[in-house]
């Protein structure tokens, strides 16, 4: 029943939840390159530069990726 | 339980803006809104909040408070942006389109437009000397999906 | 201006945690942190804020606030995440590793052990009755390499 719902509600207009998971994924796509480029850790800032992203909407997205949880729990609780 | 609030406190610098827009559409998530409904809220929030800095406190030290309920029951959200500054003198005035009285920093007088284009409801309370308060409100998960 | 800083108010929900969480992680962005510096503290934070909802307020009602300031010259992290619920009787024992009042919550006593680890200096200040307010701080960009 989740798949079904999931599948559903991805199809339907975009969800945050799903923005939220291409701008993580671009983020860490661009802390890996630099990583392997500069064998240092990106800043917030080197990551919002190289895809374009403000620093504080990757921070958001890279935490909704870590918890997928609270993005598909009901709301009514 | 049927509400859910929020308050965030902050100051007035250019650098909070996009903190507290932030802060809001974490707490919006609550209703799963699109894409679309976020970057409606967060455009409204960002003119309410610019308001605040530029015209509120003319660039000057001050505090700001955002205040966020949901109605988990009904998905609205309102939010409430409050400044403590120098205030309306006419606020029917002010909220015309095109209206500014800061043509010089290029601003372009269609904040409070934005605000009522992208939000249900727009209320603004202000007193010269008290401040001002901008309520908004906007229903989520209204539209008919594609 | 050398600091900044914000207040968040939020309801003792479950569902507020990650969001509260995003909030200060936002505002710490300003400190220009990794991505790992950003972990760590979201996840000194996350322990503080579940311990006001399951053990301050036992699952009821409550407000926490949570403090942030940011020392932008020394860029140092702060944050105070406070509730008025219950309160710790020894404060010293329920710090120690492995301690914990709830072993049937399956907790694992290890949240201020957590809070130490990923942070610098950490303080719990409490009383019986009056609540608990945990103070961190974390320097920002003193670990540049891996
Ligand atoms: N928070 C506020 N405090 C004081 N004056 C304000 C505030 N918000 C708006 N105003 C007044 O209303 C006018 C119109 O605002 P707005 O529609 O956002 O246009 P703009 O910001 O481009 O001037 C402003 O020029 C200002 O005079
Ligand atoms: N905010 C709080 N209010 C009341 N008691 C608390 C609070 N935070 C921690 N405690 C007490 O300290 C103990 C240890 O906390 P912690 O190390 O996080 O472990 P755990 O949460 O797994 O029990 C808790 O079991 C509880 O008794
Ligand atoms: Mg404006
Ligand atoms: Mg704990």
């Amino acid at each position: 029943i989740g798949e079904i719902r999931r599948y559903l509600r991805d199809n339907n207009a975009i969800r945050v939840s799903r923005s939220l998971r291409d701008t993580a994924y671009r983020a860490i796509c661009a802390r890996e390159l630099y990583l392997k480029q500069n064998q240092k850790e990106p800043s917030i800032e080197e990551i919002a530069a190289e895809i374009g992203i403000g620093k504080e909407d990757i921070v958001y997205a890279l935490d909704a990726i870590q918890s997928p949880m609270s993005l598909y729990e009901p709301v009514y609780t | 339980m049927r509400w859910n609030t929020m308050t965030l406190e902050f100051e007035s610098r250019p650098c909070n803006e996009s903190f507290a827009r932030v802060s809001a559409a974490a707490f919006l998530a609550q209703l799963n809104p699109t894409v679309e409904e976020v970057a409606d809220v967060k455009t409204a929030i960002s003119e309410a909040v610019t308001n605040a800095m530029i015209h509120g406190y003319r660039q000057e030290k001050g505090k700001i408070q955002m205040k966020c309920v949901l109605d988990l029951e009904e998905k609205v959200f309102q939010v409430t942006v409050k400044d403590t500054g120098v205030g309306i003198e006419n606020v029917e005035k002010a909220m015309e389109p095109m209206f500014t009285t800061c043509p010089e920093l290029e601003r372009s007088g269609m904040g409070f437009s934005f605000m009522e284009a992208f939000m249900d409801e727009l209320e603004v309370r202000s007193h010269p000397g008290w401040g001002t308060e901008v309520v908004m409100k906007r229903k989520i998960g209204v539209h008919p999906e594609m």
